[in-house]
């Protein structure tokens, strides 16, 4: 589904990312894991069209690296930034519809309702602002909102990020019964354990270039992986 | 003083306060979105008036189609300010797009003063605003009743954009996370283009009821009525629209019943909308209806 | 050892300033001397104002109304009684201003010191907020002195203003007050106290966790920036003795801005190069406002053009030069030295 | 029997009508290393900000070596002997890292400002007294071949080193550390519990810190408490948080499974 060549990106005269290349095949979850600063972040964000990479990204064999955000968007990609960023000062609801910007009128009322089925937490509170969601609860929404335009591709930065243990946990179970539906996913992480146990396939970011790469599986048992960012002696 | 004269100052007052709150909507919503105090806004009033000055006294075109193509220009003008100085600006830090607003600001004062020489025009005032209406005894200008009908009229149409279309809640929306709105899959270039539009587009209103009410023009004028409008934007928490309009009245009818009541300090009434600013600054930082400076919202 | 080697370097560069202000004094012209005085004047304006601006990162619109408050109160302590006495024609001085007169520098001291009360007392109500407020209340305070100058008829004969100031200033003048401020005003930012002001610059936050009172700190900037401001608006009136309520616009402040824009915000070298660079700009781009013949062809003379071409250098230094000439950068001895080294290894 | 160095007494802080932190009360010994910990949201950092006067508490009181400090301004504070250091590392970028920890040292400055203008032998004195000390401040946490790098060229985690040299810089007695793990790797994790042991036991601390790294909060406090939507749940030693059910209901989940 996603066709990742060659990716660079330059801040400045920071290169973050060095020509990485990668792929999420239909239907799977891909994981980018590795430490801060590694260039996991600004891969997604090449890819959503946030900063302008140098190199290919094809998505269903189109060339999207040089649309504006807003246009990746409507082709099927969501990305869930990192650290949530839900609107604050809109309802519940309203972040939903804004997740759904472009669909009509007559699409949002089943999506809405997709939405509360899968997060009953945020029906309760539709119409409250979602700056009063605890920040699981925000977390849910970033999800839901994301999913709101329908995306063939997900993409989740960071999703365990300040979260508790056991809200962890919920959102990689919400993954999984997402992939079983149907939806490929891309998930960032710097929690390895957990992202390795749900993906299907990994690449391990060292410093902007790809390290290691291979089954999920493989990855957790792998010596290097476990010593560097499992924590394991 | 009598009732009568109270009455006649309060409308007065409403009058210039509802063209404070205009001028004062397009600061907070500006601010709202790209977190900008836009220096330039008030000339924006300014360029308002020379354009419908131009459409009348040198186009000869009706007054309504004066005043329409002038505000509707003016937007134009609000929006090309932003794409051309304000926008290659979003990433770096405030202080360098306010400068950017200031250079704006003066760019637009000192072209007009090239184009149009710095000696005041006299506006023309269509008939109909130009007469007086005596209801029991009490004499009120038509323009200062026009004026606070036409602002709200503008602000209901405008707080419906904000609440009940989804552009408008992109506005809302947008509060300094760019990169959010962007990939719900938002053209936020032309989300904010709309916001200067609307914002240009009002003060050009206002710009034009001004010289409707004082009727000689220059390039400078746009200057002591935008800060005051800034005040009032402040006043009423900036990033609210409805507070920007109810900061501009209480700026506007202050303005009004000091001179009437003090004529004495009436040279000095220039200088109060900042005694007022610097007052709400001491003892309410955020403004009557804002909370939080650093989140915005309309 | 560094440190006197550096200081040495630094006094023989004063005097050959000095030397160079004596040389130019009897050699240049009359104008030329006269650019030289208000680029003297505009330095000490400048440096003052990035201090408050680009050292401690508060943007504030002050310079205008600040050097009028200097102006007219010096003018007011050099004009005579006589001379006030004729020149107040709608209303009459108050008395005991009406009386009082002094010498040059006193009253170039005392303009500054009340322009650095002023500067204090507004510093508490517009240091309550941050960023962008500041710049506004700032700039209507501007408005407000020009306002009050305007009705305050006893004090400052109103819009007739004041005229026929004595000539006091002249390049020495300048040229002392100039250097008098960069030294003070450097040795602020090369301190603890500058460091703290840097800080607030960079992260308000972090700086009121590290322990620094950055209300107090601002002040600093803020009064030592007035006192300046009101000196050299005292230099100015007698400069060009005349004084009103529209003669220290916005475009004071605004010109300012884009010599420590252009220099680079916060730093003082760039503040020098920049006010160099502008203020002969300036007199330069008289030109265009000056009508012209080429090749018979008859150009007249646009009035404004001048401030136009200044606001569109801004908005594109703005946007394609951030950083200004400067940067945060600074000059020093030691690294001109190292550079000579370098070039002669 | 050591002495109580933090009280706080019934904290509640309310915005507006969201009420962030309720009857939030702890005491912390003198050389002990405190966690708190807690969903997002939870008002940890709310919390924080209250003890270090950044916020006044809207109800509540809070002592510091028995004297009451609420609602005292945060630089006063600061000065009677506690520092902080910020969730996303907020270090002056155009300073270098010497001049970060200098400002350090400003509130017990003992120069004046016309001691700087007319650069009297005070200045000399005080300033290159401050330099040593700074150095010496670098040297003891291994960061002094780094003095002269601007703050914004250093990796992320000696980053969060020169955050935390600066803290002490102020000469802390009580040091408060909010999320100071956020962003890092097992390893780098690793090292930074190892280099706030050894800063606490060199400079004679005592530690408070928000964490939501639990093998960090774990292995490095003696105390933990846990707060979830603004109140205290519990409070214990790591072994009792880490087997109250309370806890696992509202934040662990089921982690030892």
């Amino acid at each position: 589904m996603l066709e990742v060549k060659n990716l660079n990106v330059f801040y400045g005269v920071i290169h973050a990312v060095k020509g990485i290349s990668f792929s999420v095949p239909d239907g799977k979850i891909v994981t980018l894991i590795g430490a801060n600063g590694a260039g996991k972040s600004s891969t997604l964000k090449a890819i959503a069209g946030l900063v302008r990479p140098k190199g290919s990204i094809l998505f269903k064999g189109k060339e999207i690296n040089k649309l504006p955000a807003h246009e990746i968007t409507k082709l099927g990609i969501a990305l869930v930034p990192e650290g949530r960023r839900v609107f604050v000062n809109l309802t519940i609801l309203e972040n939903l519809r804004m997740g759904g910007f472009n669909k009509k009128l007559s699409e949002l009322e089943p999506l809405y309702e997709k939405m509360f089925e899968l997060f009953p937490i945020l029906k309760e509170r539709a119409y409250q602002k979602a700056g009063t969601l605890s920040g699981g609860e925000q977390q849910m929404l970033a999800i839901a909102r994301a999913l709101m335009s329908e995306p063939e591709l997900l993409m989740l930065d960071e999703p365990s990020l300040g979260l508790a243990p056991l809200i962890v946990a919920e959102v990689f179970d919400i993954l999984k019964e997402l992939n079983n539906q149907g939806r490929t996913i891309l998930l960032v992480e710097q929690n390895a354990a957990q992202a390795l146990k749900l993906a299907d396939y990994g690449y391990v970011l060292e410093n902007g270039t790809i390290a290691l790469e291979g089954e999920a599986s493989g990855l957790l048992e792998n010596d290097e992986v476990r010593k560097r960012y499992l924590g394991e002696d | 003083m009598n009732l009568t004269i109270v009455l006649q100052q309060l409308v007065n007052g409403i009058s210039l306060g509802s063209l404070y709150g205009l001028v004062a909507i397009g600061y907070t919503m500006v601010y709202g979105v790209i977190r900008l105090i836009n220096f330039a806004h008030g000339d924006i009033m300014m360029v308002g008036m020379y354009f419908a000055f131009t459409g009348i006294a040198m186009l000869f075109l009706p007054w309504w189609a004066a005043f329409l193509l002038s505000m509707l220009a003016s937007a134009l003008v609000g929006v090309i300010i932003d794409r051309v100085a304000y926008k290659p600006l979003r990433n770096a830090s405030r202080i360098s797009a306010l400068i950017t607003a200031i250079g704006v600001s003066f760019f637009l004062e000192n072209s007009f003063l090239v184009i149009y020489g710095g000696v005041p025009k006299a506006f023309p005032v269509p008939s109909l605003f130009g007469g007086a209406v005596n209801i029991h005894g009490v004499i009120f200008p038509n323009i200062a009743i026009i004026t606070p009908i036409v602002a709200i009229i503008f602000l209901m149409i405008l707080l419906f954009i904000l609440h009940k279309t989804k552009y408008g809640m992109a506005m809302r929306a947008l509060s300094l996370d760019f990169e959010t709105v962007r990939i719900m899959g938002v053209n936020v270039d032309l989300v904010i283009s709309v916001v200067f539009a609307i914002g240009s587009f009002l003060a050009a209103l206002s710009g034009i009821f001004w010289a409707m009410r004082y009727p000689a023009i220059n390039p400078l004028i746009g200057i002591m009525p935008g800060l005051k409008a800034f005040a009032a934007a402040v006043l009423g928490g900036i990033g609210s629209v409805a507070g920007a309009a109810i900061g501009g009245f209480i700026i506007g009818i202050s303005e009004i019943l000091i001179v009437a009541l003090f004529p004495s300090l009436a040279g000095y009434k220039d200088a109060f909308a900042f005694l007022f600013l610097i007052f709400v600054l001491l003892f309410k930082p955020t403004g009557i209806m804002g909370e939080d400076l650093e989140r915005g919202r309309f | 050892m560094k440190i006197d080697r550096n200081n040495i370097l630094t006094a023989l560069s004063i005097l050959a300033f000095f030397l160079f202000v004596w040389w130019g004094n009897h050699h240049l012209t009359a104008y030329a001397v006269r650019i030289w005085e208000d680029t003297l004047i505009f330095l000490m304006l400048a440096a003052g104002y990035n201090l408050i601006n680009g050292v401690a990162g508060q943007f504030s619109l002050e310079p205008n109304g600040f050097v009028a408050i200097g102006a007219y109160v010096t003018a007011i302590l050099i004009l005579t009684p006589a001379q006030k006495e004729s020149m107040f024609i709608i209303e009459p001085m108050v008395p005991w201003l009406a009386h009082l007169h002094m010498s040059f520098l006193p009253a170039l001291i005392i303009g500054g010191i009340v322009t650095a009360i002023v500067g204090f007392i507004l510093g508490f109500p517009v240091f309550r907020v941050r960023g962008d407020y500041l710049a506004i209340v700032t700039l209507g305070f501007g408005l407000t002195i020009r306002v009050v100058s305007n009705n305050t008829i006893t004090i400052t004969n109103g819009a007739l203003g004041l005229k026929g100031l004595p000539t006091y200033t002249n390049i020495w003048w300048c040229a002392v007050w100039a250097v008098l401020a960069m030294i003070v005003i450097m040795r602020i930012v090369d301190s603890a106290f500058g460091r703290a002001m840097k800080a607030i610059r960079d992260d308000e936050d972090a700086a009121i966790a590290m322990g620094i009172n950055t209300l107090w700190m601002k002040q600093i900037a803020f009064v030592t920036a007035a006192f300046f401001e009101g000196v050299g608006g005292g230099l100015l009136a007698s400069l060009i003795t005349i004084i009103s309520p529209t003669v220290f616009t916005f475009f004071l402040t605004f010109e300012l801005l884009i010599i420590i824009v252009v220099g680079g915000l916060g730093s003082m070298t760039g503040t020098v190069i920049a006010t160099v660079l502008v203020v002969w700009g300036s007199e330069l781009l008289r030109v265009v406002e000056q009508p012209m013949n080429i090749f018979g062809l008859h150009i007249p003379g646009i009035p404004g053009m001048r401030m136009v071409v200044f606001s569109i250098l801004l908005i594109v230094v703005m946007i394609f030069a951030r950083e200004g000439i400067m940067g945060q950068r600074e000059f020093s001895w030691d690294w001109l030295l190292n550079k000579i080294k370098g070039k002669r290894a | 029997m050591s002495e109580v160095i933090l009280k706080c007494d019934r904290l509640t802080m309310r915005f507006g009508g969201l009420t962030a932190v309720r009857d939030f009360s702890i005491e912390i010994k003198e050389h002990m290393i405190f966690g708190l910990i807690g969903p997002n949201g939870a008002g940890k950092t709310t919390a924080f900000n209250m003890i270090t006067g950044n916020l006044k508490p809207t109800e509540g009181r809070i002592y510091f070596y028995g004297q009451d400090i609420t609602g005292l301004k945060p630089y006063k504070i600061v000065s009677l002997g506690m520092a902080r250091t910020f969730q996303n590392i907020r270090l002056f970028s155009n300073l270098s890292v010497l001049e970060n920890v200098l400002t350090g040292f400003h509130h017990k400055l003992k120069y004046n400002l016309i001691d700087a203008i007319l650069r009297t032998p005070r200045f000399y004195k005080y300033e290159s007294q401050m330099k040593e000390e700074g150095m010496a401040l670098l040297e003891s946490v291994r960061l002094a071949d780094k003095a002269n790098f601007r703050a914004s060229e250093l990796p992320y985690g000696e980053r969060r080193k020169v955050e935390i040299a600066r803290a002490l810089a102020t000469g802390p007695k009580l040091l408060l550390l909010d999320e100071p793990a956020a962003g890092m790797n097992p390893q780098e994790t690793l090292d930074l519990m190892y280099f706030i042991q050894e800063v606490k036991d060199k400079f004679n601390l005592t530690v408070f810190l928000i964490e939501h790294d639990m093998k960090f909060v774990m292995n490095l406090c003696e105390t933990i408490a846990v707060l979830d939507h603004g109140v205290k749940i519990a409070e214990g030693k790591p072994e009792e948080i880490r087997t109250n059910p309370e806890v696992i209901k509202a934040y662990l989940g089921d982690i030892n499974a």
